[in-house]
């Protein structure tokens, strides 16, 4: 039944975590902002007490055992709930949201291609002990979103790996690396004249001789969260630090694949995190206005509606498309249907509905609006980074594009 | 819990409606718009999906089945994909029947709806737009005033589908500057039908003026309670027949951008196009969903105000954006009248300005 | 010196045109629009008495001698008198204006590259007689924007060049060939292997046996204007009605080339039209607000207008910007200034302005807009065909992206 | 008769600041950005170019040139093109001496104009813009009020460059809810700097909230005559700002797209970016020419409010779009402070806010 109502323990879920969102993020969201490159620690050591062990966020592709094992015939929410939680710590704030302890994307990447004995050597340490970060690295100062053009090799020398290489725009890479007891998922090529094929992920742990953080990215917005740029310089690690299999060969789900599928979840997850941001902004429009006695008249005829009025219910409308966007993404990972197309609708419009409605807010605020005084602007710099990361705006909308014309990346790029 | 996934009953009359609208409806949409003219029998055929009868309980001849502004929903987009005047022209007793069966007494009850639940169609209509630039639902300049005990229905309709032809028109009026609805018979003296209008889209469905002239109804036309949800329902049947325009429009260009080829390669294979299409099916999507959540929430018996005109004017500049575009994509075939895509414009253009024309 | 103000020539000319415009246009305006295919003879009658032997819309480059001859030092208005002109009388209907009987795009490609003979042989009968019609054959079904694809064939035989194809989207083809004595400039092939060097362009005259319009389309708008079909079966043409160089070798001014540069002039021209259509709803628009009271407060805060008032100003901003775009690409033509950038910028601009101004004029209407008592729906449609023709809005983008990016055709396609 | 060629001194004099913004001013616009601070000598250096000076009369110490609003957007186009904020710093003195210039009486051209003509930079400054949504320079909360012969000013002001550093502060203000200016000098009691605003975007310059609490100044301190043609001329200036800033964002972006490779080749070969920026080159030239014209009717000395608000609120839209798109051109690396477009999208969202900030 076409139903959008949540369920209750989502429900409960979401208003703790608005509070915690409240009360929590919101006071020290302008400090870390101004204070770039400085660790929330407070607030990471209350949120890693908090989630260590779970992935409030996690999210992926369900697997079949999970979803009809314990005797529940209720289907999973796993995914739809990570979005409503992203969506809540994000309108707190999306830079304290990113700098969160967690496995990350590397963790997502070791979980959906890593066997047992990898998920259990990389991820089990996430259970336990100090804040921990695990990042994935992909870009390079060379490609961005051609991610088919890995320049970083990786070299087979007897029992190990030796990695060279840079790359850039690691999200938590510092803090996975240098600051925790974590790891980063590499991209390397092992076979330059194989394509993508010849292309694998790679587990580097901390504290591995010959990586380092050469530079902390500073940035328009969510300045909280550490961008890294790595510099792999005959970097060894263990054999069995690959995810997937090795060998340059046929279809390799593990591999390549395997870490390019797992965007159909995280795409969702960008998305909610942009709606975040959207909502607070919006939420905040609406409360001046309110306070300015402006009312929002939404069945009075366009052409007699004032400017503001007609901008605020376009704002309300694009934030809550891209948010059913979103949800719909998830829902479908959640009943195990493929949903490539959707999370790259969800992404593309959610990025860039988040970055209209934030520049518009704060035009609407007027002086105030631009003012560092109040948090609007901060969140119009915050909102722009996912129209960019995880795949631009061009990018997903190619991917819609291909899906919907049924074409391939080589017939269409 | 949050769900897409519209349930049994739903998804088969989706797929029946659906199926209609590609093999009957489709077919004759160009001609239905250059004659200006909608054949009988596809009325006819239409009728027999039981789409009006069905929301009418069993004890006044109908179906008895759900009222559903979900369903509704479902049942629009695909209508709108076959053709949106003959979508307005089938639905069009929907405008009678369901203003009756959500506010009227037992009486307005038992005298209206037994009429609309025989083997044929029968008209029914609704006068609610006035030919005013900034017309607006809650300020009406048709007014009903009251006269020893009846009302008295003065001023100017437009956009009445199937005017004279119909046998009830609800006519909005206002009472002391409230938006009021009254069920008005079609040979009431007083009403007149003025002449069709001649309008650039919905050519097939005929619309027309009307002039209420000193209009003499009895106090019990009156249907009590809230319009409100009434026009909300509207609001989300426009907003669901504009994503079946929208759909329409966007395969069609789809699939005229694979065939076409330039500089060697298909239009569809250069960035330019193949975004275009990309953007428009995502705000196809975006704006059906939009849709549904505002269903819902009337379904829950909620207001959904909010929602509802939300949807409905994100849906009417989806609707010309998508379409336009589809023109675009054509080039100067998409121009031509031998291509859908004109006239999915010129409907599209639309609605913006349409309120209260479809009820489903 | 920067100035944007008309020569007192030119505003008295706009002047006459607009009562003209006014006063005989718009009265028969909406018939010639419902009876699609039938010619406004009256119309055409008098504007072939009044524009007999020159050319009201003309433009094109001027050539040295004209610049600087007669001993005036005054520099040339001629193209953007010639703007100035089309946008009066696309003020008062784009169709009638398209249907006026001149040499058109046909007649402009003989000025361009034909010889002194051929200019003789087919553009002097414009001057006397009958009203005559000339026009350009490019599009074929196959292909639209890529006007390489030429599949039409011309090959020799004898004295003649004998002519094979189909031809589309032909403006004033029926007129051309089967209502005057006109003609049809034909691009063909002579030599499919060579590609574009070996397109040419042919003059057909009317009258030609095996040259037959075939279909007169139904359009959205601008009906009055005849857009034909045009069969060629063995159409025999003498020798010398070749425009240019008939080899097919290195650089061919005259013939490709010089056909594809008439666009150049005809683009701004275009845009002229477009902006005449435009100015004709934003201006009927304003009116109509006045009648109903509504002001436009200029110097009022975005934040405080109404809705409508906004909507106003950006269908003015965005008309007078496409103004003044095409006046400039016209006024570099006057000065001998390459302008292909310029002309498909202001196009470019002109017809997508034009096609949203006029779809936001007929929603600020209501239902009277969308409704035939009135002329916007009309202008709305026809509006459109600016966006299209003479190159879509698409094809304009690229060529305006290769000059910025300084690509060639080949590079950005 | 219409003609788009600056005439040979607007070409002098927009080259000559063009070669000062590309060599002197963008090298150092980063730093200043993220050091919140504009070196002295940038702006002596600014200073010898004359342009404050060169508008004012001989016989008030200035060079006696033209005061062509159309020159002036040729100037400003170049030193937004440079840098916003360190533009606006350069040009605030013109905040006082412009206005004086048109409205002063011939007593405060002598009292004030000679500050403006040495061999330094002296700042000037006004204060137009109020801590309020919907901000409206038509109906200022600042008032002017009479009391025994003089005026007192009351009220907030914020965003006034330069504050406490500025000789004359121009002060608008609403006298019997007409928009009047005040000649104000730094010293006045009851005019206090609050505090240095911490904004968004134009980091470098130093703009202050001012409070006016029972300041008073003397009646002659009044300009007498309409502010429009000033406000006019101000967002000509920001028009022209902008679409200087648009310019360097448009041609960073293009650069790199030229440069940047995927999937084998430039990024500019793509046409999704292809178009992109061919749609900001158009926007750019369009909003030029709209500022141009607007200036020019200014300069015949017409009332240009139409087109100076429309050539205005094209800009802002524009200047938003077009630097938002830069960022987008380079992806991750827009987002970055290495390179400059995210600094140019912050700038010029401050435009559909800014007001009054500039004359030249």
């Amino acid at each position: 039944m076409i139903d959008f109502e949540m369920s209750e323990d989502m429900k409960g879920m979401r208003d703790m975590i608005n509070q915690v969102a409240e009360g929590t993020m919101r006071p020290i969201s302008r400090q870390y902002d101004e204070e770039e490159h400085t660790d929330p620690v407070d607030w990471q050591k209350m949120m890693w007490d908090v989630s260590k062990g779970t992935s409030v966020f996690g999210g992926g592709p369900q697997d079949k055992k999970e979803r009809s094992g314990n005797g529940s015939s209720k289907p999973s929410e796993r995914n739809v709930g990570a979005t409503v939680t992203i969506e809540e710590l994000s309108w707190g704030d999306a830079g304290l949201y990113l700098s969160i302890p967690n496995p990350g994307l590397g963790g997502a990447a070791v979980s959906a291609a890593g066997t047992p004995d990898q998920k259990k050597r990389f991820l089990e340490r996430f259970g336990s002990g100090e804040p921990k970060w695990a990042a994935m690295a992909i870009t390079e100062p060379g490609f961005g979103s051609d991610s088919a053009a890995v320049a970083t090799t990786a070299v087979r020398d007897g029992d190990h790996w030796v990695l060279n290489g840079t790359k850039i725009f690691c999200t938590s890479g510092h803090r996975a690396l240098e600051k925790s007891e974590g790891f980063v998922v590499v991209w390397a090529t092992v076979d330059k004249s194989a394509g993508r094929a010849g292309i694998k992920a790679f587990v580097v742990d901390h504290g591995t001789p010959g990586v380092t953080v050469t530079k902390v990215e500073d940035k328009l917005g969510i300045r909280c969260s550490d961008t890294a740029a790595i510099v792999l310089e005959d970097a060894r690690i263990p054999l069995d630090n690959v995810l997937g299999d090795p060998e340059v060969k046929g279809p390799d789900k593990k591999g390549f694949k395997g870490a390019m599928a797992t965007f159909d979840a995280t795409r969702p997850a960008v998305a909610a995190s942009a709606i975040g941001i959207g909502r607070a902004a919006v939420d905040f429009v609406r409360d001046e206005l309110a306070k300015a006695g402006v009312e929002i008249h939404y069945d009075r005829p366009v052409m007699k509606q004032s400017a503001l009025e007609r901008d605020f219910m376009e704002m309300e409308a694009n934030l809550q498309a891209a948010r059913l966007l979103t949800w719909r993404a998830a829902w479908m990972m959640d009943r195990g249907m493929q949903n490539n197309l959707e999370a790259s609708m969800c992404k593309s419009k959610a990025g860039l509905a988040v970055t209209q409605v934030t520049q518009k807010a704060v035009e609407i605020l007027g002086p105030l609006g631009y003012s560092r005084k109040i948090l609007l602007e901060k969140w119009m710099r915050d909102a722009k980074i996912n129209d960019i990361f995880e795949g631009t705006q061009q990018i997903n909308l190619l991917i819609v594009a291909r899906r919907i014309l049924d074409y391939s990346s080589k017939e269409l790029n | 819990m949050i769900s897409f996934e519209p349930n049994e009953d739903q998804r088969m009359m989706r797929d029946t409606v659906a199926s209609f609208a590609i093999n009957q409806v489709r077919p004759i949409a160009r001609d239905a718009d250059e004659s200006c003219q909608i054949p009988d029998s596809i009325v006819q055929q239409a009728w027999e999906l039981g789409l009006i009868q069905s929301a009418i309980p069993e004890e006044h001849g109908g179906y008895g089945g759900d009222r559903s502004a979900v369903t509704s929903a479902l049942v629009c987009e695909e209508l709108g994909y076959g053709d949106l005047s003959i979508a307005l022209h089938v639905l069009a007793p929907r405008l009678v029947t369901y203003p009756v069966l959500e506010l009227g007494s037992d009486e307005q009850k038992n005298e209206v709806l037994p009429a609309y639940c025989g083997d044929s169609f029968v008209a029914g209509t609704a006068a609610l737009m006035e030919p005013a630039m900034g017309f607006d639902v809650n300020q009406l300049s048709v007014t009903a005033s009251r006269q020893n005990g009846d009302y008295v229905l003065d001023g100017a309709k437009c956009y009445v589908p199937l005017g004279p032809d119909a046998r009830h028109t609800v006519v909005y009026a206002a009472e002391d500057g409230e938006t009021k609805a009254f069920l008005v018979g079609s040979d009431t003296p007083g009403l007149a039908v003025v002449e069709r209008e001649k309008i650039m889209g919905i050519k097939g469905l005929a619309t027309y003026e009307l002039k209420l002239d000193n209009c003499k109804i009895p106090a019990s036309a009156r249907l009590e309670g809230d319009v409100k949800p009434i026009f909300n329902r509207s609001r989300i049947a426009l907003a669901s027949l504009a994503v079946g325009v929208a759909r329409a429009a966007f395969e069609y260009a789809r699939d005229y951008a694979k065939d076409r080829h330039a500089f060697g390669v298909p239009i569809a294979q250069k960035q330019a196009i193949a975004f275009m299409l990309a953007e428009m099916a995502i705000e196809i999507d975006a704006t059906r969903l939009l849709a549904w959540e505002a269903a819902w929430k009337l379904d829950r018996g909620e207001d959904a105000t909010r929602e509802s005109c939300l949807a409905k004017n994100y849906a009417a500049d989806m609707v010309l954006k998508v379409t336009d575009n589809a023109v675009q994509v054509l080039g100067g075939h998409g121009y031509i009248r031998d291509h859908m895509v004109e006239l999915w414009l010129r409907n599209g253009r639309g609605f913006a300005t349409f309120e209260g024309l479809a009820l489903a």
